[in-house]
């Protein structure tokens, strides 16, 4: 039987002045199973405390409701009284009766009756509610950063300088990602790599980062502060121990027509290469699809060159195993690809060129070692035309619906840079709009149209057609003058809209994170959670999330690395104990469930069970894994079985606040 | 015997109506008949018989049996039980009306159900004749005589009317009541209505189904018969077999929790639900097998044991034509007989 | 077709492909078959039946069929398939104990719609050219084929089947139907003669559960309406409440994942037109949420375990057709 | 239609914790008046609301239903309140094709900013249903008060 206390709350004048507080104890005392039902002036205080955990202790009380204030003010207060007291905490229920009562309703008697009826309700909720024990789950001290970019590399520096281990698996021979391939940065025209570099030595040196570069992530299983990650190290046939990064075999690599990546493509690169000269790790990496020793098994000199014998032809991919207690996801993005925009003649015009092409046409460390020369013929460009928004701000399958934001400040950063060393260059650009929100962002821009007179057209080009001359006619319209212009360029730049990288799809699938229909990962809260993902112990860094310039990425990394400190600070991780629970005897294994959880925390097992009929048979049935769910009960509507029920607000204590309201 | 012609049947109907209330069989939208509270101008159904079987008056699909009233922490008893109004079934064929005997051995022995006791001290079951069986009949097999359908008073068509006959002291009454709206029979017309119905009985497809093969007897044979597991694999476990039998007598008592108090009452239970007579062990019969096994052994061995050797069916065809996979008691019943 | 079914599958019994078959077993009568297994060729060549009465969806007893020992056999007709596959894509089918041969579907015919024609005392019924020759106790009948089709496939969806191992027969095409027409002219009436319909068809319910039983897609293990702890369980609708609850919330469950099968309706013994419940919400899927068939294919998400950030919001019931 | 003076409705409100519970709570902050008619209960996602409660909720004797949760996009949960809006949507739609008066139930996105538009929906939602009377075709005879 029952032993419920009622505490009826004053709140001073709050509640007792529209509601009669004695009567609403004394209905109260007359509910089945309540042995104790008292008001007081304030509930909350020491002594209304001390009130509930008397009663709680002299009457042997299995159940208490206060009717007070919203549960969101007092609840926890009631809860801890409750346990200082000996009761379970979850043995407390509050009934509203001040800000869905009192304040809300004028006429007492009306107003009494209303927190009659709550007070009732929580009565027989608190009927069937059940003890419950947070869980804890301990967390491993260590954490995962997927992508070796800038993101990636602030993340991890900040989480190992709190002290953790951290590892960063990167899918290309080297860390770095698209900051290493950048020339300059704005606004401060500061050189990237000069910046870059001394970070990737640094992850480097750090002992408690682990670089697995040229790796990708095969599995992820697990939950917050337990995850167990297995990562492919894809072979890249020299031995990472020994190679000192000399370059002797890069030398001496007879295959030397493959195209150069880092470069864009601009240039090439033999088949055992280094990508660039401050690639962390410093290892050179065979490209089998090129390399003739590995084609046809003709060749072998780099082997012979290498003094300290790190070249390995038969090395395959291997699995690392490897727990973690949190995730961070550092997956960057990509331009879109141009080939669809016939419009700007990108697939066969080598002069039509991408920005971060550009990048690379500019760069000391480039093809043409820093002078900006046109690919076709290496001359001069004279005149030079940027495309703003190509593919950004689309409605057509082409492009992608959303402003890449980096393409305004860039493009400025490119006509300044231009400008500056080639005044004779006359430097168009054509814009949609000019987006400039950030720090000292609008005076950079402004400062490239008035200081270094960049011809900035509001207007779209429409149709970019080389000619037999060797320049480009660029063919636009100006909408502030109202007019068709023709330009003789002698290159095109294009700003290309910035798409996530291609392996976050597959990624977010394996870490039960969600993403917007554009594959940018989402956060917890857009406005209050942005570096969580909704699944517990993964966080977000960098442009996986969305497009972000450079200062927005190191900002969110830091943000992304307080977040995966704050949990492996801790030992362990209390779980939240109203979550969702399956009854097996009643499963069906149909998945339904599975398909609405959010966070990935219903899993499927086949289990032998001894059935009705004295057979035994195996069933596949749902378990929930209380340290990843949140609670929300959506799996217990989508289960037509009603197996799965809810901790704290169970299908039969919802349906008796329903009896008790409509009684 | 008394007669009454076709088209003065409706007047008859008004009067008795007029006096209790009457309750005939009509069509439905979609053909199938049902019986109804009569009201003027309601035509007697052509159909064979209906689809829920006329038990439902003795034996509701559910009645209230008590009531708990809940105020603070105080329960007060009430008893609802109140004295049945008087009321005619009219139209009940032979099957029916045996029926009506077989749920009497259940519900009248001691202790006396006296729910069912009151329905039935009030009702009054006016039968009717078969003329046009159904090839799903096979009520001869139980010694039933549908051109006798007995009751308190049997009605026989002629074709362009009804003759009727008082079986019991409350048929009498009945009688007297509306004799003033009948003519003399015509017995000879009556006699060869008769006959002619006795000569499609013997037409009837199920006409040589018998029962030599079962009763208290045959038991074990039959218990632990291995045709039940191909009988049984394909039924699907629902009650419709249970619920439109005139025979099948199994309820269940529930309290249902109102918010003020407790109602309680009973309904039918169908021993073909997985959750029949569960106990707080469990439950006693937990295979679909099992299931199937007792309620064809209830009608055709444990019964008849029981009863004198009175079967539990009394063949009205109606489960032949309504189990949704046609599994019934006549495939049983060529399963088991003795070849 | 029962000749080249039996044969069919007494080699595949023979060559050890399976070793037990699922189809239909002969009744007393012409239209009572049976849905049942066959172990042997002599029992195929005695008692195996496919004809117009062939009627019940064999893909429900697979569960527990591919669950035991060996792989067995199933005849299944287009609109069964669709149930298979939406039991598969639940997992509570093995396929790989199951070979399914397709054989072709309906129009089937359902022996109430000929009794209600007046026709009683039935020993045979036989097609001649689309008219129904009808022998009775009571001499010779005849009325034409199309007047005795039953409910379900009088509306047929779809005469493809959607999976299967192998075909006896031409595989069809999905129709376009008109099955959406009667939950339409629902639609069109006001809230009051809608409550008075359906008042007048739910009440005739007794509760038997041959609808859920029969259900492809009413697989549970223990149905809410049975288990106690639900809190909602009834074993009869002692009130017009719960002859609603029990069909709104059997609906509501099996919504996204009815795929129109017409079982329910099949068998009720009182003619409820119960499919028309699934049925609207087949239409409000369709209509709000993108077409949408169960059972069509094992991949695509069921509509209500799955959104849309641009959905309708409910108000859309509140302003659309008829109060 | 007739309008009963005397009659006031039961009506049920599910709110989820986040949005709507903390929403009603600033129109109680604010001292936006409501009818007393309309009773609160907790949940933690609109998503939880099992049309089964709602059912129940008429059964017993409520005249009225409305469902309360985040604004699309806004669910705590990420998802709760779309799989929430499509299940509602098809409820609501068969309980109208049924003939149940379609103005006895409602689902509001109301946020823990909105204590203005939750005393407004709930003045609104009560006046509708009282407009439409008593709960006769979903009630349940057993549980009407004596």
């Amino acid at each position: 039987m029952q032993r419920i206390g009622v505490f009826v709350c004053h709140c001073g004048t709050n509640i007792a002045a529209t509601v009669d507080v004695k009567a609403v104890a004394q209905a109260l005392a007359n509910e089945p199973g309540v042995v104790i039902s008292q008001d007081y002036q304030y509930m909350c205080s020491e002594s209304g405390q001390d009130l509930v955990k008397a009663a709680i202790k002299e009457h042997n009380l299995s159940g208490v409701v206060v009717c007070s204030c919203s549960p969101r003010m007092h609840e926890n207060t009631f809860r801890k009284a409750a346990s200082a007291a000996g009761l379970n905490p979850y043995l407390v229920e509050i009934a509203n009766i001040r800000e869905q009562c009192s304040w809300i309703h004028k006429d007492i008697a009306s107003a009494t009756e209303k927190a009659v009826v709550l007070g009732k309700a929580a009565v027989a909720k608190v009927h069937l509610n059940t003890p419950l024990t947070a869980g804890e789950s301990p967390v491993v001290k260590r954490a995962l950063v997927i992508g070796g970019g800038i993101a990636g590399i602030q993340t991890a520096l900040d989480i190992a300088e709190a002290g953790f281990e951290v590892d960063i698996v990167e899918k290309e021979p080297t860390i770095g990602g698209k900051m290493a391939q950048i020339d300059k940065t704005f606004p401060t025209l500061d050189c990237a790599a000069c910046i870059l570099t001394p970070k990737m030595v640094e992850a480097a040196q750090n002992e408690k980062i682990t670089i697995h570069s040229f790796s990708e992530i095969s599995d992820v299983k697990g939950f917050v502060g337990n995850f167990t990650v297995t990562i492919k190290k894809k072979a890249r046939f020299v031995d990472e121990t020994k190679c000192t990064g000399c370059g002797l075999c890069t030398e001496k690599c007879p295959m030397k027509k493959v195209p150069n990546e880092f470069n864009m493509g601009l240039d090439n690169r033999t088949a055992v290469y280094i990508p660039f000269t401050q690639a962390v790790p410093k290892v050179a990496t065979i490209d089998p699809n090129y390399c003739m020793m590995l084609k046809n098994g003709k060749c072998g000199i780099c082997s012979k060159v290498c003094s300290v014998g790190a070249i390995d032809y038969k090395q395959t991919d291997r699995f690392v195993e490897q727990k973690y207690g949190a995730i961070v996801v550092a997956t960057g993005f990509n331009p879109i690809k141009l080939d669809k925009y016939d419009e700007f003649a990108y697939s066969w015009c080598p002069d039509v060129v991408t920005s971060l092409e550009l990048e690379r046409l500019m760069n000391a460390a480039g093809p043409n070692g820093g002078t900006l020369l046109r690919p076709s013929d290496k001359k001069h460009p004279h005149t030079i035309v940027f495309v703003q928004c190509v593919g950004s701000r689309c409605d057509d399958e082409k492009g992608k619906p959303y402003c890449s934001k980096i393409c305004c400040m860039y493009t400025a950063k490119h006509a300044m840079l231009i400008r500056e060393k080639y005044p004779d260059t006359e430097v168009y650009v054509f814009y949609i709009d000019v987006r400039t929100p950030g720090k000292n962002f609008d005076e950079f821009y402004r400062r490239a149209v008035e200081q270094y007179g960049v011809h900035y057209i509001k207007g779209m080009v429409g149709k970019v057609s080389p000619k037999a001359d060797g320049t480009i006619d660029v063919q636009a319209s100006d909408l502030l003058s109202n007019e068709q212009l023709h330009i003789d360029a002698d290159m095109v730049v294009l700003a290309a809209a910035i798409e996530p990288d291609k392996t976050a799809r597959p990624l977010a699938t394996m870490l039960t994170t969600q993403m917007d229909t554009n594959d940018f990962f989402t956060e917890a809260h857009p406005k209050l959670r942005p570096v969580e993902s909704a699944t517990a112990g993964i966080f977000l860094s960098g442009a996986c999330q969305g497009p972000k310039d450079i200062p927005e990425t190191v900002a969110q990394a830091s943000a992304a690395a307080a977040k995966a400190i704050g949990l492996l600070c801790k030992n362990s991780i209390t779980c939240n104990p109203c979550v969702a629970h399956s009854d097996e005897l009643m499963c069906n294994g149909c998945s339904a469930c599975e398909k609405v959880c959010p966070y990935g925390a219903i899993t499927y097992q086949d289990k032998e069970f001894r059935m009705p009929d004295r057979t035994t048979a195996i069933r596949r049935v749902a378990s929930v894994n209380p340290a990843v769910c949140q609670g929300c009960g959506a799996c217990t509507v989508a289960c037509p079985s009603g197996a799965m029920d809810l901790n704290g607000f169970s299908n039969s204590q919802i349906m008796s606040e329903v009896d008790a309201i409509c009684k | 015997m008394f007669r009454i012609s076709a088209e003065k049947l409706n007047d008859l109907f008004d009067r008795i109506a007029s006096k209790q209330t009457l309750y005939i069989p009509v069509d439905r939208e979609d053909k199938a008949a049902e019986y109804k509270k009569y009201e003027s101008g309601m035509t007697l159904s052509s159909a064979l018989n209906t689809v829920r079987s006329a038990k439902d008056f003795f034996f509701p699909q559910t009645e209230n049996l008590a009531e708990f009233r809940l105020s603070g922490k105080t329960i007060e008893v009430k008893d609802i039980r109140s004295e049945h109004e008087d009321f005619v079934i009219f139209g009940v064929r032979a099957c029916d009306a045996r029926s009506f005997g077989i749920l009497d051995s259940v519900f009248l022995s001691e202790p006396v159900d006296t729910f069912y006791k009151n329905r039935r001290d009030h009702g009054t079951i006016v039968t009717m004749a078969c003329t046009r069986p159904e090839e799903t009949c096979f009520c001869t097999t139980f010694g039933i005589n549908p051109t006798m359908p007995g009751g308190d008073v049997s009605v026989f068509p002629d074709g362009t009317g009804y003759s009727f006959l008082a079986n019991t002291e409350k048929g009498k009454e009945f009688m007297a009541e509306i004799s003033d709206m009948l003519e003399e029979g015509n017995p000879a017309q009556l006699a060869k209505v008769q006959e002619n119905t006795r000569n499609i009985l013997k037409r009837l497809p199920l006409a040589n189904l018998k029962t030599d093969s079962f009763g208290g007897e045959r038991l074990m044979k039959h218990f632990s018969s291995e045709k039940w597991a191909e009988l049984s694999e394909s039924c699907i476990g629902c009650g419709t077999c249970t619920f439109v039998c005139p025979t099948c007598q199994c309820y269940d008592i529930r309290d249902f929790d109102t918010g003020n108090g407790i109602k309680r009452f009973r309904c039918w239970d169908s021993c073909m639900y997985s959750d029949f007579t569960k106990m707080a062990h469990g439950n006693s019969r937990n295979s679909q097998l099992e299931r199937f096994r007792q309620r064809f052994m209830h009608k055709l061995v444990y019964h008849p044991s029981n009863h004198e050797g009175e079967f539990g069916c009394v063949g009205c065809g109606r489960c032949l034509s309504k189990c949704p996979i046609s599994m019934n008691i006549v495939k049983v019943m060529k399963a088991l007989e003795d070849k | 077709m029962q000749e080249a079914m039996i044969k069919r599958a007494k080699e595949l019994l023979a060559d050890g492909t399976v070793n037990r078959v699922m189809g239909w077993k002969k009744g007393e009568f012409v239209y009572d078959t049976t849905p049942a297994v066959f172990e042997t060729a002599e029992e195929l060549e005695k008692e195996f039946v496919c004809n117009d009465f062939t009627q019940a969806n064999l893909s429900k007893y697979l569960i527990k069929e591919s669950r035991k020992e060996g792989k067995i056999l199933a005849f299944l007709k287009p609109c069964d398939t669709y149930s298979f596959n939406q039991l598969l894509k639940e997992h509570r089918i093995i396929r790989e104990n199951v070979y399914v041969i397709g054989i072709p579907g309906g129009p089937k015919l359902d022996m109430e719609k000929i009794k209600a024609k007046g026709i009683s005392g039935i020993l045979d019924v036989k097609n001649e050219n689309f008219t129904l020759k009808i022998e009775t106790l009571y001499g010779t009948e005849t009325m034409p084929f199309y007047e005795a089709v039953s409910g379900k496939c009088a509306d047929c969806k779809s005469k493809k089947h959607v999976v299967y191992d192998e075909l006896i027969g031409e595989d069809g095409d999905v129709l376009a139907s008109r099955r959406f027409d009667m939950v339409e002219k629902l639609e069109n009436m006001t809230s009051q003669e809608r409550y008075d319909f359906w008042r007048g068809e739910l009440s005739k319910c007794i509760r038997c559960n041959a609808c859920r039983n029969v259900c492809p897609a009413c697989t549970c293990e223990n149905c809410v309406f049975d288990n106690p702890k639900s809190g909602i369980d009834q074993k009869a609708a002692a009130d017009s409440f719960e002859e609603n609850m029990f069909h709104i919330i059997r609906a509501f469950h099996v919504a996204g994942r009815c795929t129109d099968c017409g079982e329910c309706s099949r068998v009720c013994p009182q003619n409820i037109p119960l499919h028309l419940l699934n049925r609207k919400f087949i239409k409000d899927i369709n209509s709000l949420y993108g077409e949408y068939q169960a059972g069509a294919d094992t991949t695509s998400k069921c509509p209500l375990t799955d959104y849309d950030t641009d959905d309708c919001e409910p108000s859309i019931v509140h302003e659309r057709g008829v109060e | 239609m007739q309008v009963n003076e005397n009659f006031e409705p039961v009506i049920v409100a599910f709110c989820c914790n986040w949005c709507s519970y903390a929403g009603a709570d600033l129109s109680g902050t604010n001292r936006l008046n409501y009818p007393t008619n309309v009773k609160i209960i907790r949940v933690p996602c609109s998503c939880r609301v099992n049309p089964i409660f709602i059912l129940r909720a008429f059964q017993r004797g409520a005249d009225g239903v409305i469902i309360c949760g985040c604004h699309p996009g806004d669910c705590h949960y990420t998802s709760g309140n779309y799989f929430t809006r499509r299940r509602i949507t098809l409820l609501y739609s068969m309980l109208d094709f049924l003939g149940i008066e379609r103005n006895r139930t409602r689902l509001e996105w109301v946020s823990a900013a909105e204590g203005a538009k939750f005393a407004a929906v709930m003045n609104q939602f009560t006046e509708d249903v009282r407009k439409l009377g008593p709960n006769r075709r979903l009630e349940d005879l057993r549980c009407r008060k004596q």
